[in-house]
């Protein structure tokens, strides 16, 4: 019988959700189950409410999907809010010295410091990792795992910390596996290549690393800053430089300087923090600077919502900037696309001398997915730097392509003159307008060659299906499920994914999309931002929209519900 | 001491008589008695009439937008060791739309030298009032004149603890080579301001009114630059009297010590970038 | 004979091109005819070459053309640069003392002070009043209302400079009128009416004033600067608060400021600095902060051309800022059209509670056209605040047309609370996503009232003609002309000008532009930015494009040139 | 003496133990005891923890975006002379994203209350270093240390001729709440900084880290607060020993002063309009 499990851990902020939830995920994965994980938080940082959501099958996984199965509850709140979604044969673990409601006819078991480490100091250590083994005792998978995992956590914290994790969790295993469940993952074993479980953001750090980044520079700024830290925790061991900015306005402007001198530079914020970005993003243009910018969304406009998932910025990074200038957009799907692509964004920025954009959502920046090693091969470094030192040097040399030779001050005799201002060739301001022409034609005749690069398209479901539904960035894993249950359901459909938004992929996404009798655009944001585009780069328009700006992730429920109307 | 004509570029087109004439000679004499050749330095400026400097000098030149040639030539700095690092910009540029990066430039202490281009008014936009402009001060857009009092800009760089805090004048050519000469050798951030009188717009702050009022603080009685009592008395300092020379200098270690250093070869070629695999270890 | 003629003065910047040209220009409307002059200049104070053209018709003029009749040269360069327009029969004026060599074959007439005021210090004045005269007197027109208007102008400068500025005017109408000239404007005569002469940023100013603004704050940016000055010289007479901010961040946050307190608010600026100000614009779309916000466009990216002329930043100002938010886009094609576009700005400001934004550019803002006071009517001024004073009181109220009862801080009790975070209706930061979904739908309903009171288009042509050309903001003039030039020459042809961008004027542009059989747009960019706007929104496009991007104004003989190959 | 409940609005988000309830709590103490009622005062913050405070007051509220507090209370200002105008910001809000503005407002002095949260820490975003976070503090994206020492931001408010200049400790509530009133009561721009614990997120400068160093400037014998260079010495002093209380005061005219005063009546139904015949005037 198929495995498929949510497990839901909630709790006031402060008190040890992720605590529960991060261990126990990585413990799942190396028992051998796939696990996708969703974090959802409150702009605050004590109280309120959070929580996580642990999905775990026997299958490949995607997307997080709706409904509760196991309810760990630290707090009132959380029964209060989740009860309702807990399935009929699920079960409540929650904290006894904070749950005093408990809903009739519900299975629970209930936890507390004194029966999981009696006569200790151990605090939130006990119900934390007693949970943790709880819901592995109920799944029926061993707990050495888990309390290796807690060992290797808490080493740091001394021998009686760890003591005290792996009596709890112990504990609080024998607990779970008094209840029975309908379905365990007793069945599930290790495969013999064991798997990773890695989040969007944590991916694209690896994927910025790997390929030679050697600057990073930014201005905190939730969700953005959990790639910040990635690159930040790595950054001593490789090498790279890691400035905080005093602003975004200086966190571009560096990375520009830093990029201009040779190194291979990132910067990223979230919307607000971009819009400042956005006068550098033009200078990087004009300048012919390589520069990669991730542009982690949450929902709009001004502050919004800081910490929910959204979908609202592509025309922002489409079109930001004063004139017209060349520039690249990707919006990755999943954790080891992501890799690739920042990967891909650092060649194309360095081999095209221009800005890249990256855009990412709180959802996929936060949400770990299980991946294999393979996913994350070796990549290649473009840097497209010219080694010849013919002096005098001209920077902005016109070439059929629009791509001049590109030099590193210090890197030999020829100087490197880089000009905000309309520029002659060798890098000098000018007012002669038909040097102008040239220059603007040059710059963009690079998105001629850059295009014929990009695609990055992904399909899913039922090739020739009447019903198709397209998406972008984040929402691919929702998606991709949603099709796949329509098409077991009966009702075939097909997903297109696009991953590479600018320059506008018109001959494939055409090819992908004319054909459709049915096209149903899936967007995190109000007015469908990609159908707009769509219809301006294409003429084809969406006959649906299938939209969400509540700050929440697609759900393939949400998905399917919406089709009913229609499909 | 290397030729001048090594320094040569492009023709300006600053107005017969401005006071970056005589700041572009005698930056292009600093270079050449330290024997810094054009390939061995590079300029970074932002949007200004001062901001045309890097072009009409022979050198590395990184031209940005306005107000942010501090964090240009920052970012530049942390990633590359070798070139002298200079920043020049418009009191407009540095103390109006860029204040904040100055803050965070005292604060960090990188290697590089800011040479600030005081003429007290916003020159290529056609005269509006300045942070620098004169309380009273007439434009356009301030027919009634200024309302509040200028930036006190050295005094901001001492109380920030700059390391190299100077202040120079078109009008003295020799003296601001030799400022020009310590900027550059110091190693930390200086920060050296210089008096440029703008001859089509700031009608009041004119080379006159300058010479009738700068002298040298060297010649006060046993003035102590490492005082910062009194450094930040000679700070403050306008109006009547105005100091020149070397305000206040403190030993500090520079921004850039606290990072890896790289170098230049291996940006250009990354020979090894970090092996995947020892990247995936902590997701199992 | 019908009168049509160009008028260039040129020299180097501080040569005292202004000082002959403007009050020429005046001298000549008083005269009575029809003027429309162009100012085009380079990023520099002294020397480079700048020069002003004035096209003085005996009809309505709403364009410059190409081509001149008179040429005054102060310097050798203007020469040069100009004498290959230099109609068969035009006049060279010029200054002997910079003009050395004069083309073979032209006529000409010298000016030097000697000959002008000998034996006075008079200095420039000499050969700029001299050679205002001399135009005056080439083109038989008294010298009186010149002499007039340069006293004016110099009264404060003491008697003795009037009387140089009189005497050398005099003088050059006498050395002028010796010149015999194929068409003179010795037949025109002064309408009953007096006309006016005025720019289209002085005119926005106008409206602004007229409209009830209360404050304007912003930073020096060309070619925004000519507005803020405009609104700045007349702002203690009219009670107008005038700040210059230390950045356009703080311009534009200082505007929200002042605003939310109720004062009528403008602030304005050019591409890069309003790339600084995106945030802030999205901060009045959330907080429904009403603000007029001025984009005048010159050439990018970055700091590009800056006393150019472009219209590329259409794009820029319809999707800046994060998230989806409602706002308004409109762009004037002449001062008259401008004077009111700005009070109705005003008006929608304050009406939908949102920004909007009033695109010109470097042309529209220097540009001066000959007009009528009637153009520029008494305007009303629609506050559209609620005065009763319910308490308490909800800001951000939910209501049927998604505007909400507006209040001002001190109006009286009820508290105005406002917040950039996502907010419930009493204006608190909330964490509730259903009030979020409300919210979202309730700031963007306000377009759906918005869009029925825009349209703003105008035609011009021959009304069933099978080739179209559109256009939109300051192009209105040249193609204006184009297009009655093509039907004068038998080749029917229609203008339609959009001056109201966004909302987009969906079924009004479909109506206007469905049945052209030869759709031709012209814009002033290099990516056709109305053109991707009018597919994405209609499905609509262009069968070919005009677009200029050197930073120059459109004439009517570029259009012309470039519809050769198709009409 | 306005009953203290007259302020209670919304529940508080902060974490248990936060320095902003003490701070809250002095607030409203000041408001009630110089008996300002929640419509007549303004409070405009920008975006942190701090920046909620004006939710958890009853008050006219504008809470705009991270860094940029200052210059909407000050375009307020401009145009509304009724209400107290007070500023509420973080230090990263004030000193990191709005230090120009900052700048800007001590050369204004407009008649606004400045009070910054400065936890030495970035709370809202978890943790990160601030301008004012010790030298050596350690973060997610400093896992080194912060490699230079903090901004002086009380010398540069002195510096700067701020023209009231004040510290107070959310650990001295009731000091805390005479400095509240008497900036509130002071004309012109006041500054008052407030260390206040983060004990989320700053495990250095805590409650007991600030009580071994706090004392109150006023007990230092014949301390006068118009003495500039005493008071700047007092304002740069830190570490050991931080002084509390008022720090500097300097007489200078608000900037409103210098503009026409609109009043809210004629903001609210303009009566008069400027006649268009008369501003055509110029043009004929
Ligand atoms: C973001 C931005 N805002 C405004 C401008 C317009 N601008 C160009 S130069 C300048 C100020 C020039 O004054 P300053 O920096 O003192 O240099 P100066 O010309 O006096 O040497 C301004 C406001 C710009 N280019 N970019
Ligand atoms: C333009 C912009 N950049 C970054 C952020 C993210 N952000 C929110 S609060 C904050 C800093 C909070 O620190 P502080 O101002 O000291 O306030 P505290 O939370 O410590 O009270 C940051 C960086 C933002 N909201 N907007
Ligand atoms: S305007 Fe002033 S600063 Fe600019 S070049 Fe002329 S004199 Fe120099
Ligand atoms: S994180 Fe720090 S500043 Fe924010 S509420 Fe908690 S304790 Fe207070
Ligand atoms: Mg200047
Ligand atoms: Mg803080």
């Amino acid at each position: 019988m198929a495995v498929d499990l949510n497990i839901l851990i909630g709790g006031a902020a402060g008190q040890g959700v992720h605590a529960i939830s991060l261990p126990l995920a990585k413990a799942l994965v190396r028992h051998g189950c796939q696990v996708i994980t969703r974090q959802d938080y409150q702009s605050r940082i004590r109280g309120g409410h959070l929580f996580n959501v642990i999905r775990v099958a026997d299958r490949p996984l995607l997307s997080g999907r709706e409904g509760v199965d196991l309810l760990v509850a630290l707090n009132q709140e959380t029964v209060t809010l989740h009860q309702g979604e807990l399935a009929p044969d699920g079960v409540l673990i929650y904290d006894a010295a904070h749950v005093k409601e408990v809903p009739a006819g519900v299975r629970s078991l209930a936890l507390s410091h004194d029966t999981l480490l009696p006569g200790t100091q151990a605090g939130e250590i006990a119900v934390n990792a007693g949970a943790s083994g709880a819901v592995l005792g109920l799944l029926q998978v061993p707990v050495a795992g888990l309390t290796q995992l807690l060992a290797d956590t808490f080493a740091g914290k001394g021998p009686e910390v760890v003591e005290w994790n792996e009596k709890a969790a112990t504990r609080g295993q024998e607990l779970g596996e008094a209840i029975p469940l309908a379905v365990t993952l007793a069945g599930i074993t290790a495969p013999p290549e064991p798997r990773l479980l890695i989040s969007g953001h944590e991916a694209l750090a690896l994927g910025a690393l790997a390929g030679g980044l050697k600057f990073i520079c930014g201005y905190p700024m939730t969700p953005w800053t959990s790639l910040f830290n990635a690159v930040s925790q790595r950054a001593a061991e490789w090498q790279v430089v890691v400035e905080q900015a005093e602003d975004e306005i200086a966190a571009i402007n560096m990375a520009i300087g830093a990029s201009y001198a040779g190194a291979r530079a990132l910067t990223g914020t979230s919307g607000g923090g971009f819009c400042l970005m956005t006068e550098g993003l033009g200078l990087a243009a004009m300048t012919e600077t390589p520069l990669v910018i991730v542009v982690a969304m949450r929902p709009g406009p001004s502050t919004g919502l800081p910490t929910r998932t959204d979908q609202g910025d592509l025309n922002l990074v489409l079109y930001s900037g004063q004139g017209d200038f060349p520039r690249a957009v990707l919006a990755p799907g999943t954790p080891a696309q992501g890799y690739l692509l920042m990967a891909k964004a650092l060649n194309l920025a360095d081999r095209y001398q221009l800005p890249v954009l990256i855009l990412t959502d709180q959802y996929f920046g936060d949400s770990q997915l299980t991946h294999t090693a393979p996913e994350f091969p070796e990549v290649a470094v473009e840097r497209a730097l010219s080694l010849e030192t013919t002096t005098p040097y001209e920077r902005y040399a016109l070439t059929p392509d629009g791509v001049s030779p590109r030099r590193l001050p210090g890197m030999g005799p020829g100087l490197v003159v880089a000009d905000s201002d309309e520029h002659t060739p060798d890098g000098h301001l000018t007012e002669d307008l038909s040097v102008r022409i040239q220059m603007q034609a040059k710059r963009q005749r690079k998105l001629e060659g850059l295009v014929q690069e990009l695609g990055g398209l992904t399909f899913a479901g039922a090739e020739e299906a009447p019903l198709t539904l397209a998406c972008w960035g984040s929402s691919l894993g929702p998606v991709h499920e949603a099709v796949t249950r329509l098409n077991q359901a009966g009702t075939p459909a097909r997903m297109v994914h696009l991953s590479e938004l600018w320059p506008f992929p018109r001959e494939a996404v055409a090819r992908a999309l004319g054909s459709a009798q049915k096209l149903v655009l899936v967007e995190g944001n109000y007015t469908g931002q990609l159908n707009g585009l769509l219809r301006q780069e294409t003429g084809l328009q969406a006959h649906h929209l299938i939209r969400r700006y509540d700050g929440l992730p697609f759900t393939p429920e949400y998905i399917l519900k919406d089709l009913k109307g229609i499909a | 001491m290397l030729p001048l004509d090594l320094y040569d570029s492009i023709e300006s087109a600053w107005c017969p008589g401005c006071g970056n004439f005589p700041m572009l000679k005698a930056f292009k004499e600093a270079l050449a008695e330290l024997e810094i050749r054009p390939e061995e330095i590079v300029v970074v400026s932002g949007i200004g009439q001062s901001s045309k400097f890097p072009h009409y000098l022979k050198c590395h030149t990184f031209n940005g937008i306005h107000g942010r040639t501090l964090p240009v030539a920052t970012g530049f700095r942390l990633v590359n060791r070798d070139l002298k690092v200079v920043a020049v910009a418009g009191d407009g540029d540095c103390y109006g739309e860029g204040g904040n990066h100055l803050l965070a430039a005292f604060r960090r202490n990188p290697d590089i030298t800011l040479v600030t281009h005081n003429n007290q008014v916003y020159g290529l936009t056609k005269g509006q009032a300045s942070p620098t402009s004169d309380q009273g001060f007439k434009s356009l857009i301030q027919p009634q004149g200024v309302p509040y009092p200028p930036l006190h800009t050295l005094a901001l760089a001492v109380a920030q603890d700059c390391s190299w805090v100077a202040r120079g004048f078109a009008g003295e050519g020799e003296h601001l080579k030799n400022l020009y000469k310590e900027a550059l050798t110091h190693k930390g951030f200086s920060f050296l301001e210089v008096l440029q009188p703008c001859v089509t717009f700031n009608k009041i702050n004119t080379y006159k009114w300058y010479r009738q009022r700068v002298y040298r603080v060297a010649e006060t009685p046993d003035y102590d630059p490492e005082n910062e009592l009194w450094a930040y008395q000679k700070a403050k300092e306008w109006g009547e009297r105005i100091p020149l020379g070397v305000i206040y200098r403190k030993v500090r270690p520079a921004l850039e010590e606290a990072y890896p250093r790289l170098e230049i070869k291996s940006l250009a070629r990354p020979e090894s970038t970090p092996p995947v695999s020892r990247l995936l270890a902590d997701f199992y």
